[in-house]
């Protein structure tokens, strides 16, 4: 980026504000359009997978461990939070009470995963954590007593805000509770990452070896990302919980979710903070927004037959999917927002081929 | 008083030993260097001493004190509160259903309030009943596998190298292992790191403490690197400097770990004699911080020139130790360097 | 009605199986499971060993191999083995195609996909392996779709499919309570072969040595002349190719393929490779025997639906102690 | 610059795919919310059919209004089934949508806990054609807070021509009883249909007298179900229950109950009841001893309407309907009527007229909607596997 002179770095640099004020901006913009045009409705699920992208960033692109089992975190939030909150409990805690106690719980659950396999080499944590997955998932499903098993607990009690009511008709007021809360989580993303926290991060991510000979304990400080990351993705499935009015089956929360959080973080451009933002927008408006207009599209001008599985577009949809992710990492493997130094260490890996055999930068 | 002391310090790769038996000593102040032919096992004895490999057998003692974790009451206490939670946990784990249903499923009425003393009481009521072998059963699992869990967790960290760090040992590497794609700055406030005591609070929300330690950790750093002669190149990006002073930096990240004995694995490598001459003035001026110098080197004339005493390692063995003069004319050196040593 | 009523009280008056019978019945299930895991956690692992790369894709690459198998039974109007007959002679077919197949779509797969992110960060190529899995799905289902003998058009594309019993599921054992059926002894008598031939190749062959120099250290390999990109293409063969036999002998023992299958196989294999130590071969296999046993006895001591949450506990108390597995040893890395 | 090239992508080319759209007063647009993507299209495709029929049958008009219907996917591929994400946009869409008038959907019991509260507070009718959780309308049933929770507005919007898991179970639990099955075990596939109906059965089988083995979830992706089945062998039962469908393995349940040497009695749910069942199971693996219960009457053995609709849908559609495509006609039929009945393009007016529906001429006998929006048919049809084709047994509960 330094190549390109002028104002250019300085709006790269605030890019995650801007493209937030954009998202405050969308409603009014929305209200110049007829019904149909609207997408401020749709934009609200990018919010959440925003945080939990947010999450999942600290910990795969500030700290470079691969963490595959995001999607257990973002249960835990969820069910956290229904618990929390369903008057089917005696507990019936507020979203504002709830909120926290949902961080807090994410942030136990990373510590207590943590602990045992934090110093794990790479692809053995990754594995780890999809196992991990799969417990949650499973374990969710089987404790019915407490966690009502696969019914989902529901509904859930609207947030309110000082005596105002967020009703599930009226988007608007959610939109923007969403929005703010991804704000204050960008916020301290990026104080984190701009403080000696970030910088340790980050010097875990390029030689951890180098890291530990300078005296910094790598697994105190990877153990601090997964806290932080897991409790990031435990508030966004707490915010999902909130957003559907249900925890949701645990089934819900299966690998697919830890897979699109990753493509977010890395479709966005690791360890970039706009680079998420922008991620969770491609990717989730990728299959909310486009594939179903698409797909209306194509139905309305009978293009598609019921009887026949080729040319029914939801048969097509993992192709497309499948086939963008591999273009994308074919063409621009940094990400759509590259962070400088992620970039930057693309282009070391260009010039001199050897291979790190321990994999410092997993 | 030796500051760092090396006993019987074996290193072996499979069937390959590559440091055998090696014992040596450095005084404070002193410049110490090992010198060796290539594959003498010169930079795995560095790695054995930073922590890096394990050793097989030996030990490292810095000012007499053994640089590992040591073995505290706390220590022992965390040993004794992960087993106590893994066994209430697992405990928990197995009741979960049953204990949820006594306490909490029980007791509430759908919209009624809720009993939560009531609640409490009948949970450690269930709790009580229950059959105890099974509690037992998963308490004495829990407990057991938390204790070795948490031992062998440890135990693998003894000696890992940010303990050797603390303990005041910083190093450089053979082939530069800068953070290439941060700052020069920032490298060295790497080096700072466990010096800073920002906490995450601090960090999260920028309070006033965060920021003041900002100012004055920068200030710091930029004092090492001018030091160290870097002091113009702060904020280029470390993959952008020269060789020279690439190798610079890397000194300069070690000295911010504000070590007492800085270990430097051959940092005159690939350097031109007017690169050569000024390394070894700053070799000294770090003597001069009152800092003692490890050295492993090939560049002759750095090592016979600053150097106040000389190890040689050949496949393993220490074949010869002594002031630069001495080791010059030591014919088992000659013999071992073939005629090579003088570069 | 009245005949059934007599069975059943046949049936009621004899004993139950003996608690050691029921132990050893589950050994046998264990070990087939494992074995199968076995023989695909070798593709991971194999593949692992030498790029470094969790093949997410290699899953539903064997998902295609066994739709590829069912294509075949469908075109030759393969039909379940008559009573008496152990096995029929369709599957040898089978077991030629599969493997060719399986290791030909892996090898353009890492040409296409893999092999222009060599150098790019490690997680590009695996987000692409995850984006071929997304595509091999696809395949799958569309696949399933196809107007076949044994399919019906369209509709059902995304059902499970019934495969064939071309292997006999009969009791070798007679009227034992044990069972132990033909389609048991060919998961062994296919896969221990293969394993033992696999090592014989990595261990005395010029390309299973080229593999080992590759995987320590593709520069230096490159440098001493070895050709890395064909050495990595034959792995990749190789590695689809083990799948693509795991797929058959997995369709001819469950009998049931469909296009998600992928995903649970793909993750107990690489649970298995983990646990074994990825990129060691014994390491695998131990590693599928391992997860087969776990699977097996917690259904029968514990309860089926905590199963997976048993394998992955096991796997995290194992790494726990072991951190690079049950023989796998960490590469030192280079200082 | 780039990125707002990316930001401004999908919005325009979502304005373009929208600009299409026209609307009028006189058009009644119909929705349907059911998942596409993935498992479960076999079976909601005919569903759809069953709608398209309907109002074919009537024109595409009724009275002055046009009816415009389209079929929406609440799965995504990602998830390769419902998805609550999806499921919730869409309940959103369908109230901002003024033209909407009916919601016909969810499939899944899940997905309509999601959508229900939604709805009825825009006070949309919503008329499902498979949910089967007793929970969604029937009091004291399932949870606590259950109807109600689904009814912020307090009015009943939410109706189904489908009998829940309670009747289904109960019967399925007497029809083993009536088999001299004595020693049940029972799974389940740990999802909510299946679940519900295999706790239904237990209640039932304890309540009449029958010993329950074993109760298990089983895993539905597991390759094989051998070691369980060794499990149950030990036990021998008579009858083994399995609450689950065709996508959660009914199927390889049955094959190693066979390769296991067990060979006892199969019986599944409706949720089995489809070609697909039969074709993953293998035809001789469920020969003679399979048996499956039906809320209602297989295709074939349909009488009056519901004959006239199994004629009608093999002749356009050219294949057999699936045992929920009758349900899909059936609500296509139910919407159009409560409109005609009702005369505006009203939501309330829609709803009571829905709620109104009495002795209604459906496929499956003369039918009212109860006070809780639950269909009077408790017909259900008991059915066994022979020669690779379902055969209608019995019929329970007239």
């Amino acid at each position: 980026m330094g190549a390109r002179g002028g104002i250019w770095p300085a709006v790269y640099a605030r890019m995650h504000w801007i493209l937030l004020g954009l998202a405050a901006l969308l409603p009014a913009v929305d209200l110049l359009l007829p019904p149909e045009f609207r997408l401020a409705d749709l934009v609200r699920p990018i919010f959440i997978f925003a945080v939990l992208g947010m999450g999942l960033n600290i910990v795969t692109g500030f700290t470079g461990l691969l963490n595959l089992g995001v999607a257990a975190f973002m249960a835990i939030g969820a069910y956290t939070y229904a618990i929390a909150t369903c008057d089917i409990y005696p507990f019936q805690l507020g979203f504002w009470t709830a909120l926290p106690l949902t961080i807090a719980v994410g942030a136990a659950a990373g510590i207590i995963l943590g602990l045992p396999t934090i110093r794990l080499k790479g692809d053995y944590l990754a594995i780890v954590t999809m196992g991990f997955g799969e417990m949650v998932q499973d374990s969710l499903k089987n404790l019915d007593v407490i966690t009502k098993g696969t019914q989902g607990i529901n509904p859930l009690p609207s947030p309110t805000l000082f005596g105002y009511v967020f009703k599930p008709e009226t988007p608007l007021p959610w939109y923007y509770l969403f929005l703010a809360l991804l704000a204050v989580v960008v916020l301290l993303t990026r104080n984190l990452e701009r403080s000696r926290i970030g910088r340790t991060w980050a010097s875990i991510r390029e030689d951890e070896l180098a890291a530990t000979c300078m005296g910094i304990n790598s697994m105190k400080a990877k153990l601090l990302a997964f806290a932080i990351g897991a409790s990031f993705c435990s508030m966004a499935g707490g915010l999902w919980g909130a957003y559907l009015g249900s925890s949701g089956e645990p089934g819900n929360y299966d690998f697919q979710i830890s897979i699109i959080a990753l493509c977010i973080v890395i479709v966005g451009g690791m360890g970039s903070v706009s680079g998420v933002l922008l991620g969770a927008f491609v990717m989730i408006g990728f299959n909310a927004i486009l594939l179903t207009k698409l797909t209306a599209f194509l139905a309305q001008h009978g293009w598609t037959s019921s009887d026949n599985v080729f040319t029914s577009p939801s048969n097509w949809k993992y192709m497309m999917f499948g086939l963008a992710l591999i273009l994308m990492m074919r063409f621009k493997p940094e990400g759509l927002l590259p962070s400088r130094r992620v970039k930057a260490e693309l282009h070391e890996y260009d010039k001199d081929v050897p291979r790190q055999a321990g994999g410092a930068t997993t | 008083m030796s500051l760092l002391r090396v006993d019987d310090l074996t290193l072996r790769f499979g069937g390959l030993t590559a440091v055998n038996k090696l014992s040596f000593e450095v005084t404070p102040g002193q410049i110490y260097a090992i010198i060796g032919p290539n594959g003498a096992g010169k930079t795995s004895a560095f790695n054995a001493i930073t922590g890096v490999y394990v050793p097989a057998c030996g030990c490292v003692r810095i000012r007499g004190r053994e640089a590992k974790r040591p073995f505290t009451r706390r220590t022992l206490w965390g040993f004794l509160l992960v087993a106590a939670l893994t066994a209430a946990g697992l405990v928990l784990a197995v009741n979960a259903e049953p204990l949820w249903e006594a306490a909490i499923t029980m007791n509430y009425l759908y919209q009624q309030p809720f009993p939560w003393a009531k609640a409490l009481q009948d949970g450690l009521t269930y709790l009580r009943d229950v059959e105890w072998k099974y509690s037992a059963g998963a308490a004495g699992f829990g407990a057991l596998v938390g204790l070795a869990g948490a031992w062998s967790v440890w135990r693998r960290a003894r000696c890992a190298p940010d303990v050797l760090a603390g303990a005041g040992v910083a190093r450089t590497f053979q082939n530069s292992r800068l953070f290439h794609q941060m700052t020069v700055l920032d490298n060295v406030l790497v080096g700072m790191d466990t010096k800073l005591r920002t906490r995450f609070w601090h960090a999260a929300f920028r309070l006033p403490r965060h920021r003041r330690e900002l100012r004055e950790s920068s200030r710091k750093a930029l004092e090492i690197l001018r030091f160290a002669g870097l002091e113009k190149e702060a904020t280029a990006v470390a993959s952008s400097l020269s060789y020279g002073h690439q190798r610079r930096l890397e000194i300069a990240r070690a000295l911010a770990v504000e070590p007492v004995i800085l270990l430097l694995d051959e940092p005159a490598a690939g350097m031109n004699p007017t690169e050569a001459a000024g390394l070894m003035e700053l070799i000294r001026r770090i003597r001069g911080r009152g800092i003692a110098v490890l050295l492993i080197e090939h560049h002759m004339k750095v090592v016979m020139g600053v150097s106040d005493e000389i190890a040689v390692l050949e496949y393993g063995n220490k074949i010869a130790e002594g002031k630069p003069e001495a080791i010059k004319i030591d014919p088992k050196v000659r013999a071992a360097y073939l005629g090579t040593a003088e570069v | 009605m009245g005949s059934e009523d007599a069975e059943d009280q046949r049936e009621g008056g004899r004993e139950l199986m003996t608690d050691s019978e029921v132990l050893l019945q589950q050994v046998i299930i264990g070990l087939s499971n494992g074995m199968i895991i076995a023989l695909i956690a070798l593709g991971y692992t194999m593949v692992y060993g030498i790029v470094e790369l969790i093949n997410f894709a290699h899953g539903d690459l064997f998902m295609l191999g066994a739709f590829l198998a069912l294509t075949i039974a469908g075109a030759l109007g393969l039909d379940a083995v008559s009573e008496g007959a152990l096995f029929s002679w369709g599957i040898l077919p089978m077991f030629v195609a599969a493997p060719i197949f399986c290791g030909g779509v892996n090898w353009c797969v890492d040409r296409l996909a893999y092999r222009p992110l060599r150098n790019a960060p490690r997680l590009a190529p695996l987000v692409s392996a995850i984006g071929v899995s997304f595509v091999f799905l696809n395949i799958g289902l569309l696949w399933g779709g196809l107007p076949m003998e044994v399919f019906n058009m369209g509709q059902t594309a995304a059902a499970p499919k019934d495969f064939p019993a071309l292997v006999s599921n009969e009791n070798l054992l007679g009227e034992s309570d044990i069972t132990l059926t033909i389609s048991q002894v060919l998961v062994f008598v296919i896969t221990v072969p293969l394993m033992i031939g696999l090592s014989v190749l990595v261990r005395f062959t010029r390309l299973g040595k080229a593999m080992r120099a590759v995987a320590q250290n593709p520069v230096a390999a490159r440098l001493m002349g070895i050709d890395v990109d064909r050495v990595i293409g034959a792995t990749f063969i190789i590695g689809g190719a083990l799948g693509g036999v795991a797929s058959v002998v997995y369709a001819l023992y469950n009998n049931t393929i469909y296009f998600q299958m992928g995903f649970r196989v793909g993750l107990d294999a690489f649970t298995a490779a983990v646990l074994g130590g990825i990129g060691n071969l014994p390491g695998a296999v131990l590693g599928g025997l391992v997860i087969g046993m776990i699977r097996a006895l917690t259904d029968q001591y514990i309860a089926t639906e905590w199963t997976n949450v048993m394998v992955f506990a096991v796997l995290i108390l194992v790494l726990i102690f072991r951190p690079a597995g049950l023989l796998g040893t960490h590469a030192q890395e280079k200082v | 610059m780039k990125c707002s090239t990316f930001m401004l992508g999908p919005v325009l080319l979502a304005a373009v795919v929208l600009g299409a759209q026209a609307q009028s007063p006189s058009t009644i647009k119909i929705i349907s919310s059911l998942p596409h993507t993935g498992s479960a299209n076999a079976q909601t495709m005919t569903m759809v059919n069953g709608i398209k029929l309907a109002i074919e049958e009537v024109g595409g008009k009724v009275g002055e209004f046009s009816i415009v219907y389209e079929p929406w996917d609440d799965a995504s591929p990602e998830r390769g089934q419902w998805d609550p994400a999806v499921e919730a946009a869409n309940a959103d869409k369908a109230v901002a949508d003024p033209d909407i008038m009916a919601y016909i959907g969810t499939y899944n019991s899940g997905a309509a806990k999601i959508a229900m509260p939604k709805l009825n507070q825009a006070g949309l009718l919503m008329i499902s054609p498979a949910n089967t959780w007793p929970g969604l309308t029937k009091p004291g049933v399932g949870e606590p807070n259950e109807p109600m929770v689904y009814r912020p507005s307090g009015k009943v919007t939410y109706f189904r021509v489908v009998p829940a898991d309670d009747i289904q179970g109960l019967v399925a639990a007497q029809w083993a009883q009536e088999m001299n099955c004595n020693k049940v075990f029972i799974l389940h596939d740990r999802e909510l249909y299946g679940q519900g109906v295999a706790s239904m059965f237990q209640k039932t089988a304890k309540k009449i007298g029958l010993q329950v083995l074993g109760y298990e979830g089983i895993d539905p992706k597991a390759s094989n179900y051998r070691s369980l089945v060794t499990k149950m062998k030990q036990k021998r039962p008579d009858l083994v229950y399995f609450g689950g469908t065709t996508q959660t393995n009914a199927g390889q349940i049955a094959k190693d109950l066979r390769a296991g040497g067990l060979n006892v009695k199969y019986m599944v749910p409706d949720g089995c009841f489809e070609e697909a069942f039969i074709r993953s199971a293998g035809a001789s693996n469920l020969e003679g001893n399979t048996f499956i219960t039906f809320g209602g009457v297989p295709g074939d053995k349909l009488t009056g309407k519901g004959k006239e609709f199994y004629e009608n849908y093999k002749k356009k559609f050219g294949n057999e309907p699936e045992a929920y495509a009758a349900y899909g006609y059936e609500c296509g039929r139910v919407v159009l009527d409560a409109i005609a009945r009702a005369g505006k393009k009203d939501r309330a007016a829609i709803v009571a007229a829905c709620a109104a529906t009495k002795d209604f001429d459906g496929v499956l006998g003369k039918w009212s909607f109860d006070a809780n929006g639950d269909t009077t048919v408790k017909t259900m049809s008991g059915n066994t596997v022979h020669n690779g084709k379902f055969e209608f047994v019995k019929v329970f509960g007239e």
